[in-house]
């Protein structure tokens, strides 16, 4: 076991630049995205409630409060959310391709470790759903700081007091990563963590098989993405609740998870090719 | 452990995070208000069962369900119940989900149920959309205090080759389930100059439980063009789902394509509102003396056994009156005391007690809710509150729903 | 012992090891000889796993592969499979952290020996230095067997000697070596066991000094007679 | 210790003729100390296995000693000392004889040839 947990800190290891790269590059944008959002808006209240005092002296009108809700709706703030997403994703297959395709073999010495190679499987896939979740329990942390801001920069009584779970509650794309129930949290990570899997066989086939691999893992690819749709659209026909759906998608995506990590073992422990 | 560093942490921090907000989240969820409902006048009673249902609109929609002590009952559901929010959009279909959740798989069409003390009867067509020979019907009847269910599939021949149907009504009577379906013909009916209008045949279909047979459907009516005139139906609600009526009741309205003003553009102009009374046990097609034009804001209408209830806010009244079905008789009206200038969202009415839920319409939208439960019999206000939503209005509550 | 029975091997259409069977003992010295392309590296990825055969048995020991035999066994390839941007030291360390075979003073020992620095990046390493680095990891284990791929190609005359020095030292101790190599000559006089591939297959296995004894030919007599023939 | 093996005789005999010959010209002298077999292979860059096999021989002729936890030895058997640079003498003559004898020399010549060679080749 901890053969397995050394591993996986050498993986996590392998990734922590980028990863302090990605997290810098949420907080400075969005921080700054949160700053020039509130300067502006400053400038423009100031002119608004010229003119309103003018006509109804003493009076903010609720319409004219500011709001957190839009200070984050711009491109400094989802840019480095998309380029997070986008380095996750690239990362799952590069985890694999940089210890075949760098300088140095280092899949040699991977493979040769002395321990089980699922390990290797599962040091790979947990790094990915650890960094995935450290973005997003950063992203948490960073709402707080750009609310910190806000609240420091706009006076209280031309804002509203919308706290960072309603934020995050009334935002479809922080809801996406941030769902609003823990259950909810969970069967999505666990989903992704499930696609990860798929991913990594999918890889590993092409490893095994290089051309005819690559092939063989489009098409391993669309079957497990077909069967889940098939079992959508039947599911959908019968007489059942969106849950119902919802707990028999989740069997089945587990089902398929299971199956993809026995022929990525299988695959690791006799068809591998460096 | 210097030498796992990252991983602690990294795991430290991600445990970390995720419990504080997902803590703070579960101890919030029950005391977050949307809005609180702030009494006007009445008996707070009146309003306990209440559950509001509606989303805050800002930039993108996040639903909620209050109770009338502000409480946000939506955050606190599961996800799985969440997915399942298309229950919520009638207040009958949302009290079944909750008593009956086996029974209601798969099942969100108000009209294709019966209920009465004892029994709750569905009916379901299946193909919903179909193009094949045979529409199959299943019925299912579930016992309401052991909770049994009965299975009855029946098939009927597509003469027509309809491509689209919906059940209508569903009563049962004497071992005898009564169903009114629609059926949607491919071919639309030719209409004024240029309009084309959907075909529409409404039938009648007999299931005998006991001798496990069919009746042949009967054409009660369908959408007609007479003197480039046509005429749609409109089924009138049950006033609830237990309250079981000798008839199916639709509102009949015909119209007519009609130029406006001094351009050229036409408008269809209702030129006879009616009611249409099927009594299905005698198929005997009825119809009473009311002038629906004469109540041409009407705003809910449900109906009982022998009962017709409208309530109708337009010029200067806002009243509310009942009907005796055959006779189209007023048997009470009363002024409902509400103020009229505010838009009127939705209404519900239980045990003779109309709720009514207000708007004020500004530029930045709906905003200044007010709720009113009215005695229809006596037109006395029980409870007159208003909904203190703090400057928010992006706020926006679609449904009332009554728990039981 | 490890035996390799009929093994074969094909990638796509190509044949690259058919029916290949031989012995390598422990504490000897058994030598893959063959030109280049001919299966050799091959035949030792297919002993470490790193590649499936389609055909016949690898026994180490007697026993098939699994995770506890990279304890016995050790892999030097011909290409760096170290991280560029560790240093010596981490490499080193990362080897001891999963290694129970890991031997620490014999690893410093080797260091020395190569004129290696222990604070040098990888990255920074010569051909020639990363090639003893290979080696270095390797030999410090503990173990049964060191497979050795082609350790003496496109490197510098001295690191050859060098490397060639491990071949006699007690580094070697009793282990039992398999050294594969298309350039016989550095070698001739250090390796026990002659196996010549051609074309994926054994074509003669013999002992080096039991071929001079008894019919006075050198390994490359005998390498001649085979080409020729 | 430079030598020069030819790839064709066992390695082991090699060896043991360089011991010889090391004898045979006073190098190595009775009772003295010689590497050990691993010393040995990294000195001549020669299998292990190959030194350890020389060794054995050269046991087995009385060449060396060895006692236990101590390094091998030069045997002091001066007879036999002896007796290894006579082997030696008889088989470079043997082989230079059998080799002249084929271009048909006769001794006398061969004396008188061999005489001009050993003093003018110092």
């Amino acid at each position: 076991m901890i053969q397995f947990i050394r591993l996986l800190n050498f993986e996590l290891s392998r990734f922590s630049k980028i990863f302090l790269g990605l997290i810098s590059l949420v907080f400075v944008s969005q921080a700054g995205g949160m700053i020039s959002y509130c300067y502006k808006h400053l400038n423009n209240l100031k002119t608004t409630s010229d003119s309103v005092k003018s006509t109804a002296p003493g009076m903010t009108p609720t319409e004219y409060k500011l709001d957190i809700i839009y200070g984050i709706s711009n491109f400094f703030f989802y840019a480095p959310i998309a380029v997070g997403v986008t380095v996750i994703t690239l990362y799952i297959f590069f985890i694999w391709y940089r210890d075949w395709f760098s300088k140095n073999t280092f899949i040699y010495r991977l493979l040769m470790l002395p321990m089980k190679r699922s390990y290797l499987f599962f040091a790979k896939a947990l790094t990915i759903l650890l960094y995935t979740l450290g973005l997003v329990a950063f992203q948490i942390i960073n709402l707080h700081f750009l609310k910190f801001i806000f609240d420091s920069l706009i006076p209280e009584a031309e804002r509203r007091t919308t706290g960072v779970i309603d934020l995050i509650n009334t935002n479809v794309y922080l809801r996406m990563i941030i769902p609003s129930t823990l259950d909810a949290f969970v069967i999505y990570y666990f989903i992704g963590f499930c696609i990860v899997i798929a991913l990594f066989t999918a890889i590993l086939i092409e490893r095994s098989y290089r051309l005819k691999g690559f092939f063989g893992a489009i098409v391993y690819c669309v079957i497990l993405i077909a069967s889940v749709i098939v079992t959508i659209i039947f599911s959908d026909g019968a007489m059942l609740f969106p849950s119902d759906i919802m707990v028999i998608v989740i069997i089945l995506i587990s089902l398929l998870a299971t199956a993809s990590f026995f022929l990525s073992n299988y695959l690791l422990n006799k068809k591998i090719t460096v | 452990m210097k030498k796992l560093k990252t991983l602690l942490i990294i795991c430290i921090s991600i445990v970390l995070v995720f419990t504080i907000y997902y803590g703070t989240l579960i101890s919030k969820v029950s005391s977050a208000a949307q809005f609180e409902l702030e009494q006007i006048s009445g008996d707070k009673s009146e309003v306990e069962d209440l559950l509001f249902y509606g989303s805050n609109q800002t930039i993108f929609n996040s639903e909620f369900i209050v109770n009338a002590k502000g409480e946000n009952l939506f955050n606190s559901m599961s996800y799985f119940e969440k997915l399942n929010s298309r229950y919520y959009i009638d207040n009958n279909i949302f009290l079944l989900y909750k008593e009956h959740r086996n029974f209601m798989r798969g099942k969100t069409n108000r009209n294709s149920f019966y209920e009465d003390q004892k029994e709750l009867v569905s009916v379901v067509s299946d193909p919903r959309y179909f193009d094949k020979e045979n529409i199959e019907f299943t019925i299912e009847i579930l016992n309401k205090k052991s909770e049994n269910k009965e299975q009855y599939t029946f098939s009927l021949k597509n003469d027509k080759q309809s491509n689209y149907i919906d059940i209508i009504d569903v009563q049962k009577r004497d071992g005898k389930v009564y169903t009114m379906i629609q059926k949607h013909e491919v071919q639309m009916l030719e209409y004024a100059e240029i309009g084309f209008f959907d075909n529409f045949d409404y039938f009648l279909v007999t299931f005998d439980i006991e001798k496990n047979s069919i009746d042949i459907e009967e054409k009660l009516f369908d959408s007609t063009v007479v003197n480039k005139k046509i005429s749609t139906y409109m089924k009138v609600d049950e006033l609830n789902l237990n309250a079981a009526s000798r008839y199916f009741i639709m509102v009949k309205t015909t119209m007519e394509r009609v130029k406006e003003g001094q351009g050229d553009g036409l408008i269809d102009k209702d030129v006879a509102k009616e009611f249409v009374i099927y009594d299905y046990e005698n198929k005997k097609l009825l119809s009473n003396s009311i002038d629906l034009m004469k109540y041409p804001n009407y705003n809910t209408m449900y109906y009982s056994e022998n009962e017709i209830f409208i309530q109708i806010a337009s010029g200067t009244e806002h009243k509310f009156i009942i009907l005796d079905t055959i006779s189209g008789k007023i048997m009470n009206e009363v002024d409902l005391n509400i103020p009229l200038e505010s838009n009127l969202h939705l209404s519900n009415l239980e045990d003779h007690k109309l709720f009514t839920l207000t708007s004020k319409m500004k530029e930045t939208g709906p905003s200044d809710y007010e709720l009113f439960v009215t005695d229809i019999i006596t037109g006395k206000q029980l409870y007159h509150g208003k909904f203190n939503t703090e400057g928010n209005n992006n706020m926006m509550i679609n449904r009332v729903f009554l728990q039981k | 012992m490890i035996q390799l029975q009929n093994v074969c091997k094909k990638y796509g259409r190509k044949q690259v090891l058919k029916d290949v069977t031989f012995t390598a003992n422990k504490g000897e010295i058994t030598c893959l000889i063959g030109i280049n392309g001919v299966g050799k590296s091959t035949t030792l990825k297919a002993i470490m796993g790193l590649t499936p055969i389609n055909k016949g048995s690898i026994l180490i020991n007697g026993e098939k592969l699994k995770a506890e035999t990279f304890n016995k066994l050790t892999f030097i390839p011909d290409a760096p499979i170290t991280l560029p941007y560790m240093t010596i030291r981490e490499t080193m360390d990362f080897m001891s952290d999963y290694y129970e075979t890991w031997n620490e003073d014999r690893a410093l020992e080797l260091l020395k020996f190569f004129k290696l620095n222990e604070d040098d990046k990888i990255s920074t390493l010569s051909k020639g230095n990363n090639a003893k680095i290979n080696l270095l990891l390797g030999l410090s284990l503990d173990v049964d067997f060191v497979l050795m791929d082609e350790p003496f190609s496109g490197i510098d005359m001295f690191s050859r000697e060098q490397i060639a020095n491990v071949f006699t030292s007690h580094l070697i101790e009793d282990r039992g070596v398999i050294i594969t190599t298309h350039e016989i000559n550095d070698i001739e006089h250090l390796i026990d066991k002659a196996v010549l591939i051609e074309n994926g297959t054994v074509i003669k296995e013999f002992y080096t000094e039991e071929v001079r004894n008894n019919e006075g030919k050198s390994v490359i007599d005998v390498l001649r007679e085979v080409y020729n023939s | 210790m430079e030598i020069n093996f030819n790839n064709r005789d066992p390695v082991y005999l090699q060896v043991i003729r360089f011991f010889k010959e090391q004898i045979a010209t006073g190098k190595l002298v009775a009772g003295q100390e010689i590497p050990s077999r691993r010393e040995l292979a990294t000195l001549m860059k020669i299998n292990p296995n190959t030194a350890q096999k020389a060794y054995k021989e050269m046991e087995e002729l009385n060449l060396i000693t060895t006692e236990k936890n101590f390094p091998s030895k030069i045997t002091t058997d001066s007879n036999l000392l002896n007796s290894v640079r006579d082997e030696l003498i008889g088989e470079a003559v043997s082989e230079f004889v059998n080799s002249v004898k084929t271009i048909g020399v006769s001794l006398d010549e061969l004396i008188e040839a061999v005489k001009h060679e050993y003093e003018t080749n110092k």
